[in-house]
């Protein structure tokens, strides 16, 4: 039963009722992210405010429930922080991700993305869980530039 | 249920399976969380017999030296071995001449190395020269390493790499044979058995059509060579490509069976000790085949552990391998179509179709069924697209998950896997 | 004499002889007739500790799944064994990355995929370009395989083979090396140990002047990597290449280190599973090394048993095993120099040289002296022209006998051989 | 003591006193045949006589002790017998080394050469035995020939 610690109770609760799902106007940058290994997509949407704000993030995929888990997760905790703050999280959570399940999370800094400590452990779904995050982070840096 | 519960039952065509599951160790193994474990994942890589471990081992503590190469006892006993894993490989698959099996490291290096023969600007002979004009011909339904090989050939050489589409059924679809095999085809490289929709292709009609245009013939049989019995010359090809690790035997060792005439028409492939006849600085004469093509040292001991791996399947007979797979396949097949919400990629029936089935759910992505059934049940299925994306592209789909068969299974895992699916979708409902 | 009385002696550098003898079972072993083995062939390939037989065994026995593509736990489980041994490896030689270190299946192979980088059409970066008017630079010193594999590329592309002449003492010849490395030169490929003269080679020099001229350096290091610590940091060289079976690892694994940057500069060699990205039925993109060169399933447990390899060398100590090894060979040197009509061909002392000694005896063909030493003694030598033809060829001579040494080697075993040495010129006298 | 099988008194007299050695006018045919492996070489002439006689067979070359005793004693095999005896007795040393050490030799028909049976238990050396008789059958192909 060591699935019950990957598939958390709150990664099931966002794959059924993802949050903030679906492209949005209007939007500073749009990327289109594929795990070619998986077939995992991503399209995703931000847009930034003033004063360092992100306004939105909005996006649309397909994938296995860790990817469209982590999609939603990442919409909410993203939207509404700053660019800088939620960098900070995209940072901790790849360090978490990447960290073959020997790093422990700053559950302080990483919030409900915590959650996905546990597919740290599965190195094939590591990119699933990141697939969106790296989008966010991209698509950041687009909006950013065309700014 | 532990996996000592696992039984042979009936409808399996009369192999000993409990005897023969006592054979592989691993079979009875328990995985973290006190799992048994369920493998249904042979298609990918098969378990090892004792007899084929042992062996293995023995050489490695008694008998081990350099092949070819030495004179002395040790050198004598370990050629001996490996020579004699040729002999045993070659009747296996009814190869006219031992010096016709090629020991490579996997099926993939088999593949390359035939690719690689053909335009070389060192070769001469006209049945491998290809260029701007010419054509090779393979399938939608083949394996990344069916593929990818034709595809760096025609970039080199400027040919045109073509391909059989795949019916809906899962079936290649050779409506358009005449026009797709043509005069400008050097070359048709086909898979026996597809490694996700579990056909079995139909020889014959390809081959004539390539016999009719002088094009060569290779099959891609990894998938074939370790669950029927597979005869060369009833075939009628050019080349026939396999593996050790999917027949019972090692990882690193493969096999490459050709025709004489052609294998002696190519040009080497890999240069190094033990193909050749005689080196000077600025030339090399070589060695006759196979040797021509196993540059360096070959992989000693997993060759003996392929010969081993022979015996055991011959011990066991294919022809009973095969009836046991289809009685499985069967029972699966009528098990996984009363699921809601599955369809099966491929033939839904056992007719020209081995023992390996894919199939999407509803709703759920594969790598969250294999996930959910290894976490919880221990049953270890394939999910992705099993290094045959283009099939998947085909259907439409990212991925699938697959089950496969082979010798060691049994009924009670295909029911083990029928209760896994309806637990994954409960989880994910 | 028994080989359980071959005992370690004083003089070779406090290695616990006896103790690493328990470890290779296959040295307590007696061949037919009674003989002991007295084993001296192992540049040829060496004998493997039961710690490498076991990891492999326990391997197959209980975790054996296939790498990269499996999701389940005995996936999970052999593709962590699997990477490990990469990580071991990296550290072994001191690779800044371990996404620098291809697994192959043996040194020949390794050669080979660099020399396949080369000149292909398809082929973009500047520093693998190679046509008419370009040359390849190896050595007179050469094993076959870091020979052949250049002779098809210059024959392929219509570069010019170029080599440095080698001393009467079995050293490189540099004297030309300004002419011979110029701005012509594309890669330069030398033997870091000659697996018949002992010789170790000067890098620096060689890789001073293949930098002054823009070329790269690929070092093969099948006869040093086993024998002393080597890191390719201080080597400073772009590709070196290695072999599992003569460093107490299993037989059909090999390495290629390489930089990362030329390593991503270079197109794939062997196409098929796991090297790609994404694959259509038209292109295909390509993973990162070093999966990008690990077309198809790798020679798993070979890889993990060349990992307990590295553990093991690595627990006696590599600067102990030099020290051993120069231990054996000074005392070698000078038995053998006091053999009437024996000559050594190759360095006479212990400096910048391993422990690999090859000699002729007056009037008494090699074959004749390794079959009575054999026969009559058990002592496994090696006989002939050890894959490097063309170095016997500038000695003059169409074969000679080699004995080389390893950790587990003693004192008392080359008394042996001296022995009987003695009694093949009694015999042929 | 294996190599006592390997190595007959006979063989090793033949090696130290090899019968008829030294390249000798007039002749027929010559040939040279090289074993690329081992460097074993021999260079060899026959001259055929009237009556379809072997008058004479000359060689020199360089090898281990097995091929410059086979060739030796096909020289006293085949100088003065009929072509088609000698031709019956390479075949039949053919056939006995080829065998993998499994052969029964038909000592009426190899007289001295019955000494190699041994050679055949060594891969490795039956190309050595072989050189100079194959050369042989060469050669008396090429002579009748030039008839
Ligand atoms: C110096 C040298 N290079 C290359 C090789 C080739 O190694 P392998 O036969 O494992 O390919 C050898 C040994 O055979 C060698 O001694
Ligand atoms: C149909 C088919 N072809 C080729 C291969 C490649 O075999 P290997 O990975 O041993 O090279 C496989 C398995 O991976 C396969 O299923």
């Amino acid at each position: 039963m060591i699935a019950e610690s990957m598939y958390q109770e709150l990664i099931l609760e966002h794959y059924k009722r993802p949050q903030g799902r679906g492209l949005r106007e209007p939007y500073d940058a749009e990327v289109h992210h594929v795990n070619p290994t998986c077939g995992d997509e991503v399209t995703l949407r931000v847009k930034l405010a003033d004063g360092g704000k992100v306004q939105d993030v909005s996006y649309d995929g397909q994938g296995c429930s860790i990817s469209q888990a982590a999609a939603s997760v990442l919409h909410d905790l993203a939207t509404g922080s700053t660019v800088e703050e939620s960098l900070a999280v995209v940072d901790e959570f790849t360090r978490l991700m990447q960290g073959r399940g020997q790093v422990e999370a700053d559950e302080d800094v990483l919030g409900d993305a915590v959650a996905f400590a546990g597919v740290a452990k599965f190195p094939a779904r590591v990119k699933c869980a990141l697939l969106a995050w790296m989008a966010y982070k991209d698509a950041v840096l687009r909006s950013q530039e065309a700014m | 249920m532990t996996s000592t519960d696992v039984q042979p039952t009936a409808g399996t065509g009369g192999l000993d399976v409990e005897r023969i599951r006592k054979d592989f160790p691993i079979l009875a193994r328990e995985l973290p969380g006190g799992r048994p474990l369920v493998y249904l994942d042979s298609a990918n890589s098969s378990q090892k017999p004792v007899q084929v471990i042992d062996t293995m081992r023995e050489h490695l503590m008694s008998h081990y030296g350099n092949v070819g190469r030495a004179l002395h006892a040790l050198g004598s006993e370990s050629t001996e071995a490996y020579e004699s894993a040729r002999d045993k490989i070659a009747a296996f698959v009814g190869a006219p001449s031992r010096e016709e099996v090629i020991f490579t490291k996997n099926a993939s290096e088999a593949i390359n190395l035939v690719a690689y023969a053909f335009g070389n600007p060192t070769n001469t002979d006209e049945r491998f020269r290809l260029g701007p004009g010419d054509e090779i011909v393979i399938s939608e339904m083949e394996h990344h390493s069916n593929i990818v090989p034709w595809q760096l050939l025609a970039q080199r050489t400027g040919a045109t790499l073509r391909w059989f589409p795949v019916t809906d059924e899962g079936r290649l679809d050779i409506t358009g044979l005449d026009e797709l095999v043509n005069e400008r085809t050097r070359i048709v490289s086909i898979v026996h058995q597809s490694n996700v929709l579990g056909t079995v292709n139909s020889v014959s009609p390809i081959l004539a059509r390539a016999r009719e245009v002088g094009a060569l013939m290779m099959l891609d049989a990894s998938q074939s060579v370790p669950h029927q019995a597979v005869d060369v010359r009833e075939l009628g090809v050019d080349f026939l490509a396999f593996t050790g690790h999917k027949m019972v035997g090692p990882s690193g060792i493969g096999v490459l069976w050709g025709r004489r005439e052609l294998l002696d028409a190519m040009p080497p492939f890999l240069g190094g000790g033990e193909m050749i006849e005689a080196v000077w600085m600025d030339r090399s004469t070589y060695a006759p085949v196979p040797h021509k093509f196993e540059a360096g040292t070959p992989p000693i001991v997993e060759a003996i552990g392929l010969g081993a791996a022979v015996d055991y399947l011959t011990s066991v007979g294919m022809d009973q391998v095969k009836r046991h797979e289809r009685a499985l396949t069967a029972y699966a097949l009528d098990a996984l179509a009363e699921i809601p919400g599955l369809r099966i990629i491929g033939p839904r029936g056992v007719v020209a179709r081995g023992g390996t089935v894919s199939f999407v759910l509803d709703g759920i992505h594969p790598h969250d069924v294999g996930q959910i059934l290894d976490d919880v049940y221990g049953i270890a299925v394939r999910v992705g697209h099993h290094c045959a994306r283009p099939l998947h592209l085909r259907f439409g789909i990212p991925a699938t998950t697959r089950t496969s068969f082979y010798l060691y299974n049994t009924t009670d895992e295909i029911d083990a896997l029928v209760r896994g699916l309806h637990h994954v979708q409960k989880v994910f409902g």
